[in-house]
This record gives C-alpha cells, structure tokens and sequence, in this order.
C-alpha cells in the first residue's frame, strides 16, 4: 500500500488535534455569562451551544457544550484555550488570524506566537472540506462575543469563500 | 461469484469517464456516493455535447431549423422519460430543475389551491420520519402557512416505517400524503401500493418521492391498480445517470390541471393581457422560462441507457451488490448499520456509524485511501435523530459498482479503526 | 468597413462549433435569434464536459476529493458571476433555473413576507407595458393572490417608457417596481438610474429583468449609487452563452434575508426538525436541493469568456451591428420597426412588421434560406398589443454576428416580398 | 443562388393553400350557434373565436373570426368548407384523418377523397412548427362541436407530440 495519502491524513491529523479531541479544554456550560448562542454547520449537522463571558474588555470565560469531529471539537479546544483571559480586541486579532490561516488553501505560513495550539490547524486549511469543521466555534464564539458587547448580529454569518 | 451482478460488469464500467480517474496519490477512485449524485456515461454527455455544438436553440418559440431540432429533442426527451416511468400520459411529464423543485412545486401550488385541494385549519398533511428535507420543509411551510397541521409516520428500530398508527394518522382529514419510496439513508424500501391505497380511501393526494427508486428499481405507472398508484412522482435526474439541473414530476393529469399555477412567465401561458392571463395546458402549465433544455436532452439519454441495461438487471444488481456489503460491514469491529439489515428491503445506501470515531473523520480517512463515501445528517435530519445520531457514514453502490471495490471500502475501515488506534 | 465591430470577429466565431453547421440545402447558417438564446463557445461546452468526466460529484454534502473539487467549481463560479456584475458581495448571487424562476422567486416569497415586506390591498406593484411575461405572470399572481394592484407605465410611440405619469404611479403605496433593463420586444434601454432613484424615494424594492441587458453591456452594480442601485436583478445563462438550466438572482443581502424562504428543502437548511426547521444563510437559503452544478460551472466559463472579449466591446459591437441592421431593414419596402430608430437606444433585438406578410410566413421563409430569425409574440403579447399587432417577426444578434447576416437577411426579406408576389 | 430550399418552400405553401389565405371561405362569425370557443396558440399568438351550429346531427355552420398566418388562416378556411354539411360523425372521422396527416411527419399518404382540398396541408407536415399552425382551427372546431352536442370539454387540448 502507497504511503503517500498517510501523510497527507498526518498533516491534517496532529497529535495536538487529536489530544484536544480527546481531552477538550473549557467544555462544559458554565455561569455567569452574557450571550449563548448556537452554532449549527448546515452541511453536516455538527452543532455548538457557546456561552461567553467577558469581564472590564476581557474574555473571562468561554463555555460550550459541541457535536461534532475530532477537528471542529479539538479547534474549540484550542480556540476557547487561547481567548481566555484575553482582552476582547486581542482575541478578535487572534480570531482574525486563525481565519486567514483557514482561508488561506494552505499558503498562508501560521504565526505560533498569536496562535499557539492553533498552528496545529494549519493542515486543515488545505482540505476545504473541513475548514468549516475548524471555523464553527471561532464564528460562534465572535456572534457571541459581539453580542456580549452589546451588538447584535443575529444571522449567524457563513465562512466567506475564496 | 457473486449471483446478481450486472453481466459484463467491466464494460459497462468503461462507459463512464470517470472512473478511470486516479485521486491524489495515484490511487483509483472507489466511489461509493452514488445516492448522492451518480457519475454519467460518455453517451449521456456526449448527447449533450452533440445539442450543444450542432442543434442548441430555444424550443417552442423558435420557428427555425435549429429551432425544430431543439424542440423535437427536448420532447422526446419527455416521451423517454414517460416511457422510462410508464406514464400513463407523455404531458403528464413536467421538467423541473430537480426533485426539490418538484415537490415543492405540489406543496407550493396546493397553498393557492382553492375548493377541494385548498389546505387549511383542520386539514392535515402526513409525511414520515425517514424523509429527505425536500419532503420535509416544503410540507412544513404550507402546514404552517395555511395553518394545517404535519403529522407524520414514526420508524421501527429496525428502520421501516411504523405503520401501526396507520389509522390513527390517515383520515378524513388526511389532504395529502407525501413519503419516500426508497430512503436515502436508511435504504429502506416503503410500501407504496398499501399506503396510497389506504390514503386514497379518505380522498387524500399521494406524493411520492421516487429520487431514489427511480434509479434502482423499475417504475411502472401505468401498470399499478388506480387505487395504487400515486397521483404525484417526483425524481432528479443527477441520480439517474443524467445531469443536474433536471428533474422530473409526474402527476395524474386531472390533477395537475386543477393545480394552480407555480412559477409564472414565458411559455406557462395561454393569453397575457395586462389586465390577467390565462395558462397553458400541462405540461407547458408548470414549465415557466426557458427549460433545461439540453439537461432534458441528457436525461433522454441518461434514462435510454438505463433502460438498454434494463432496471430489473440494475436492482439485482444493486441487491446482489449491498448484500455483499452488508456482509462485509458487518465484520468491523464496532460497526452499526441504520436501517433494514435484509438486502431484499432496502437499496442502495446504507449508512452506519462506527464506535469511536465521528463520521466526518472516517470519511476523511476513507478518502485518502481513495474510498469516496457520504458523511453527515445526509439531508435527513429527523431521521438521524429518531436513531440517536447526529450524523453517520453513508456508503451508496450504482450498477457500476464492483465487489472489490466494496472490500476496498471495508479494508479501509479497518485502517480507520487503526489509525484512530480503537482496539 | 463598420466601425466598431469586434476586432478579429473571423476568429471569434471560429470559437462557436454550431456557426460551421449547414442546414438543408447546404445553406450555411446565419442565426439571427440571440435575445432568444445565444450560442456557446467550444470552451463553455469542454469546460462542462471536463466537469462531467472528471470532477462530477455533489457539492457541499461530499467530503472526498471529487465533492472538494466539484464545490470549488460550483462556488467559483459564483465568484465569476459575482465579479461579471459587480456584485458587492459574492453570496449576494445566488442560483436559480433561469430568469423566470429568479423574478418568481422574489415575487413568491414576497407573498408570504410579513412586516415591512407584506404586500396586500392598497398596496401596489409597478410593472410596464414592455415587459417580458416572466416579468408580468409573476407579479400578476402575487397582486390577485395578496389582493393588491398591479399597476404599470405605458409606452410612448417611439417604444419608450412613457414617464410622463412616473408621479402617479409611483407613490408611497408602491412596494415594488419591476422593469426590464432592456426590452426583448422593442430593443428599448430603460433608464435604470432614474427609475430606480424615484422607487427607492418612496421606499420601494425595485427589481430589473436583466435578462437582455447582461449579454450585452457591461453591468456593474457596485459602481452604481446605493440610490440608483436596484435592489434584485435577474438574468438567465442561456443568452450569456452559458448552458441552458441556470439563471441568476442577484439581490441585497439585506433585503434577501428578510425574504421567507422560497423552495425547501436540501442545503437550504440551517437545522430541522419534524416540528420546524430553520433555514441557512444566503445564498444557500435559496438554494433547495442540488443545484444546477455542472450548469453554473459552464456558466462561469461563459461569463470568463465574455470579460475577456470586455462586455464593453461587446456593446460596441452590438450597437455598430444594429445602427447597420437599422438602415439595411429600413431600404425593404412596408417593413416598419417596432421600436427605437436610434440604435444607441436599444439593444440588438430588432422586431417589425412588413405589410401583407405574417411573421410566420416571413419566418418560414427566412429559414428556407438559412437565416433564423424569431416569429411571434416573444413573450410580450402585451407590447404587441399596445403597437396594435399580434405578432412580429424579430432578428437579435450577438457578439458573432456579422454585417454580412445582416445582408443575408435583407436580401431574404426582399424574397420573402417576391415570394408572396407583393409589390 | 441555390434552388432547394425554394422547393421545399413550395411544398408547404401549395398553390391551394395560398388561394383559401387569399380567399377564405366561410369567414366571419354567425347566428345561430349552439357553441362559440376561442383558442389560442400560445407559442406564437394566433388566436381563433369559432362558432359551431348543429342540425339534426348535421354540421350546419361553421363562421369564425381568425388572425394568424397563411397555414392556420387556409386551413381554418378548408376546414369550414370540408365539414359544413356533413353529419357529425362523418365530420369527425374527416379532422381525426387531418389529424393524423399532420402528425405523421410527412409519411402518411393523405386521402384526398376524404379531405379534397386538406390534402394540400401534406407537406405542412414536414415542418413541425408549423403543425400547430394548421391544427388550431381544427381543434377549436373540435372543441366547439363537442360543446354543441352538450358534451362539455373546457380545458382546450393541445396537439399530442409525436
Ligand atoms: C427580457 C427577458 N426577461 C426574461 C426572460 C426569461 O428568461 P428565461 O426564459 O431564461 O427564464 C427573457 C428571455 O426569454 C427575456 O428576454
Ligand atoms: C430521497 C431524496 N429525495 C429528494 C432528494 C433531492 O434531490 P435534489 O437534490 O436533486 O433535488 C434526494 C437527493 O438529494 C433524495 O435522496
């Protein structure tokens, strides 16, 4: 048997990813929070409740309770990892960022120092298929955020193309 | 040996393009998505090319040569169609864009309807719990619209239709009855003839979505009991060998008529006057604009070819083929097939679910071993509820399908089950 | 020699197969029915068959590299679309049949829009006289079926909009004025801008049949001004030589997502249950079912082709073809134009009459001598009516056509009088 | 300049047929009359209000008011004089063989004992879209004599294809 499609499912599959989808960080529902929204990825059914809690500008906690496989669990993860604790407009950067990675088709070199665990994505990228799967909690996470702040932006918005 | 395959099984593999194509790494494609949307053999596109280059012009209204052409092959495509279905009538064969279309044509028209097809308060439509979300949603607007009431059939663990509420759900005020012939998730087969049978005992209107039987079975209207027989059909013709954009309804003609019309403009016309118009007989009554002209065109083709092979040769075909692999599933670890675990009650698609790993991952991990399979809600939301899933992995065979490929497909779940390091 | 043609027009049509044909007798080909559909280039016709024999799989739902590919096919032709109108955002475009269904589907979700959007009585809809029937039935139905009035401009003798009364009928009960850009009948350019500008005063939607006018000149909806901008277009892919079976709905985001959902069912979906569903974002919200996928694919490679002819030579080339078809048609003998003199008022669809021959007849004859021209009401029985005839016989060129159809065409019109021996 | 199309041109528009386009007989519309219809061909427009009387079984009039072009004006005219006269039955079994010429795509041989002068409409045949042309009169007459003998038949049929 040829190797070669192995390592194209290892450049997707990370050990990071993996150890996120088994041991996922921050799940669960928790108070106090703002908003809570649900995210749904139409093409698939994978599903997340997200509730976001910010506190004087920052993200003081992200809880959520998701369906879905390894890579939109583990980017949850990661996700909700990374913008805790963290003033609102940097976690927006960051969100920004791991966004332009997604849509990147695998071009796009990541930056651990902003994404940290979330460089692990950068395979992800180049299987269209599955950038989805890793932006579903990013987008719900920002819907909810935003609507922490106040603003609301109740259609939820779907992952731009190309 | 397998019993039931198609005889020349390889030649008739030759006839479509695609599957000599190699994927990334070089590895042959295995497709197994076949429910989902069907490959075309080289006659169908051909066809189509040779419309294109030699014959394209739009039909009716063009008094032309090329004209004439057009017309004769867009309208003989509805005689293969009507042949392939066994219409009682060619005009009762209405083109649509697909089976969606189709069926919200009904649902859509019945909420303008006015006298005895008008719904209302108090009326009620019956759906089941194993329909696609194009016999879903379109029901679920006109109920809520008009203010009716959806009721629907429950399923049996084992995946058929529950059928011991049959007459606490079918009654006087019971309008329409709409349900899957053959599901595409749960494969199973539906008793058409006793449902609609019963449904036409309280007067009501039987849709039946054929999107997919009509690929693997033989569909022959005009020799059902009256009592039998739908009043409405609705197919796609990506499933059957033929293009996108096309699909098919049939519909008995007196009903048809008496539906108010659904899209307005072009050729759906009797009289326009400002002031009102009047309409077109069917079928021209339903096809508003310019139809899919070479897609009907492909379709002629797509349904001809089906017919040369000869559909009771392609549902053995298909039997002989999900029996195998059933056969097979059924040796991996952790493995659990939704639906009828009897190849001679279902179809072609059987969908799954494998402990420990999520659907989308096996289908990724299939694919690069080449195995292009379906994963996800399948359009079947409810029913993947009523089984306590979100999602599954669907594998769907066609009368190009080989053995091999399915062992192809169950060697490469054991390597997902390895990769994914379960017992 | 004209100036304005398309440069390298030899070599253009060198790029349509169809235009090689012969028809009975050996006569070569002048096809002068291109408001009724336009040919195809060898390059739409092969990048659909590349699609069919190598990447045919069905969008979204697919996980492995065939569904990959054909996805990216199928949403990068939107992104091709998108940028042939200048859309200002690409899920703005969304895919639909053909034009009709496009108009349909807004004048149909308007009937179930409630709030700001409901229309019913006292309410109106603005339509004119000039209409396309696909742009007339629709807002017929949803007037009759809301109990609001349909109200329309008139038509001056030249074949323009009559804007003299614009004060009277558009008032603050006006809820949507539809027009088209470019009449298929008389040939006449609308005055977008100003019409569009006077609607959005009073709040209304207004909704431009762009069916005649994107094949023919450049369209750029993102250089208009927010209140001169219509609020839809629509346009169909058969006359911008894409493939019969699409069409396209451009409309603001936030007005489509107002709008109640169209067809159900498929990828229209956000989630669902028996008891309700709820629907996805545009433009997949009107989307139901599997789309015109290797149709939009073609349809991307036409509009990819017309930028790179520049749609602005296009217009030229049409208006240099017109100004000369003008003055051939005016040198035969009791033929009259329906319709603007000036070809810069008008598009490239020219319909007359010609005293004491029937379009049929003239049609019949044209054909007999290899020229194919459109007899009729072209689906606009009421201009005909205004211009007190039935019928007319119209010729409609297109980026391939040459001054010498033209000729052609002149020359078989004079036959046509020798042949019914009129003066 | 070639001669073949010309030919086939001659085949469609018989001397015949140009004659009753010029000359039509029975035209106009008259009392009495048990059934008046008006049909349309909704492809290209043309449109014909007929008026059937019948007497005794016996076709006795036949007047109409018809637009349209040399194909469907001659034939509405051939077909008045063909039926005006005839007993109802006999009528019938005349536009059921019209019917048939017209739709045999040039390969039935027309009886012109039973048609006389309709037997000019053989090559109309030859030209598809041109069939409805010389069908519609037929049809209206159809539906109109049907009317008359009580018989009700509102939905106007449409030329089956093939
Ligand atoms: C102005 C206009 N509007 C609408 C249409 C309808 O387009 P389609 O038949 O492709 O729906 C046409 C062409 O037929 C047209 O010319
Ligand atoms: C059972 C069933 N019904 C309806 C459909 C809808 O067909 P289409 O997407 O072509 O409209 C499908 C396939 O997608 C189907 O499997």
């Amino acid at each position: 048997m040829t190797n070669a499609p192995g390592q194209d499912l290892d450049s997707l599959y990370q050990e990071i990813i993996l150890d996120h989808y088994k041991n996922p960080l921050h799940a669960g529902l928790r108070d106090p929070f703002e908003a809570e929204v649900h995210h749904v990825n139409p093409t698939c059914g994978d599903e997340i409740t997200m509730r976001v809690h910010l506190d004087g500008g920052v993200v003081s906690d992200v809880s959520y309770d998701a369906l879905g496989c390894s890579i939109s669990q583990a980017s949850c993860s990661v996700m909700a990892d990374l913008v805790i604790g963290k003033p609102v407009e940097e976690a927006m950067a960051i969100h920004e960022s791991f966004l332009t990675l997604m849509q990147g088709k695998g071009q796009v070199e990541p930056d651990e120092d902003v994404l940290e665990d979330g460089i692990a994505f950068a395979g992800v990228a180049k299987f269209p298929a599955r950038v989805k799967c890793a932006l579903l909690s990013w987008m719900a996470w920002k819907d909810a955020t935003t609507q922490s702040q106040g603003h609301s932006e109740s259609q939820p918005q779907e992952a731009q193309h190309g | 040996m397998i019993e039931g395959l198609l005889p020349q099984l390889d030649i008739v593999r030759k006839d479509f393009p695609i599957l000599e194509r190699t994927l990334a790494g070089g590895l042959p494609l295995v497709y197994l998505d076949s429910a989902n949307t069907s490959q075309k053999p080289q006659v169908v596109i051909d066809t189509m090319v040779d419309h294109l280059e030699r014959h394209n012009a739009n039909i009716s209204r063009a008094m032309h040569q090329l004209g004439a052409e057009s017309t004769e092959a867009f309208e003989s495509a509805r005689d293969k169609v009507a042949a392939f279905i066994g219409a009682p009538r060619r005009d009762e064969v209405i083109f649509t864009k697909n089976a969606s279309e189709a069926l919200n044509l009904v649902a859509n028209s019945l909420a303008w309807a006015t006298g005895d097809l008008a719904v209302g308060p108090g009326d009620e439509v019956l759906i089941t719990e194993m329909e696609h979300h194009s016999n879903i949603v379109p029901w679920q607007l006109l109920t809520e619209r008009k203010g009716a009431t959806l009721r629907w059939f429950g399923l049996t663990d084992e995946g058929h239709l529950d059928l011991s509420t049959i007459d606490e759900l079918i009654t006087e005020r019971t309008k329409v009855v709409s349900f899957t012939w053959v599901s595409n998730m749960l494969g199973t087969i539906n008793p058409v003839a006793e449902i609609t049978r019963r449904a036409h005992e309280v007067g009501a209107i039987v849709v039946v979505d054929a999107s997919q039987s009509a690929p693997q079975m033989p569909t022959d209207l005009a020799a059902m009991e009256p009592m039998e027989r739908p009043d409405v059909i609705a197919f796609t013709g990506h499933k059957v060998v033929g293009p996108t954009g096309i699909g098919v309804l049939w519909g008995r003609g007196d009903l048809l008529a008496q539906l108010p019309p659904f899209l307005g403009g072009g050729e759906m016309i009797e009289t326009v006057r400002m002031e009102g118009s009047t309409y077109a007989p069917i079928p021209h009554r339903f096809e508003a604009g310019t139809p899919p002209i070479v897609e009907a065109v492909g379709l002629g083709a797509a349904v001809d070819y089906l017919g040369e092979l000869g559909l009771g040769a392609v549902r053995d075909h298909e039997h002989a083929i999900t029996a195998y692999a059933l056969d097979g599933l059924a040796t991996v670890p952790g493995l659990r097939v939704l639906g009828p675990l009897d190849a001679a009650e279902r179809g072609g698609a059987i969908s799954f679910e494998v402990d420990g790993v999520h659907p989308h991952d096996i289908a990724q991990v299939l694919d690069a071993r080449g195995v292009a399979v379906r994963a996800g809600h399948h359009c079947a939301k409810p029913a993947h509820a009523r089984f306590g899933v979100q999602s599954s992995t669907r594998m769907s065979s066609y009368l190009y399908t080989t053995p091999a490929e399915i062992d192809a497909l169950v060697e490469a779940l054991e390597y997902t089950r390895s990769y994914f390091k379960l017992g």
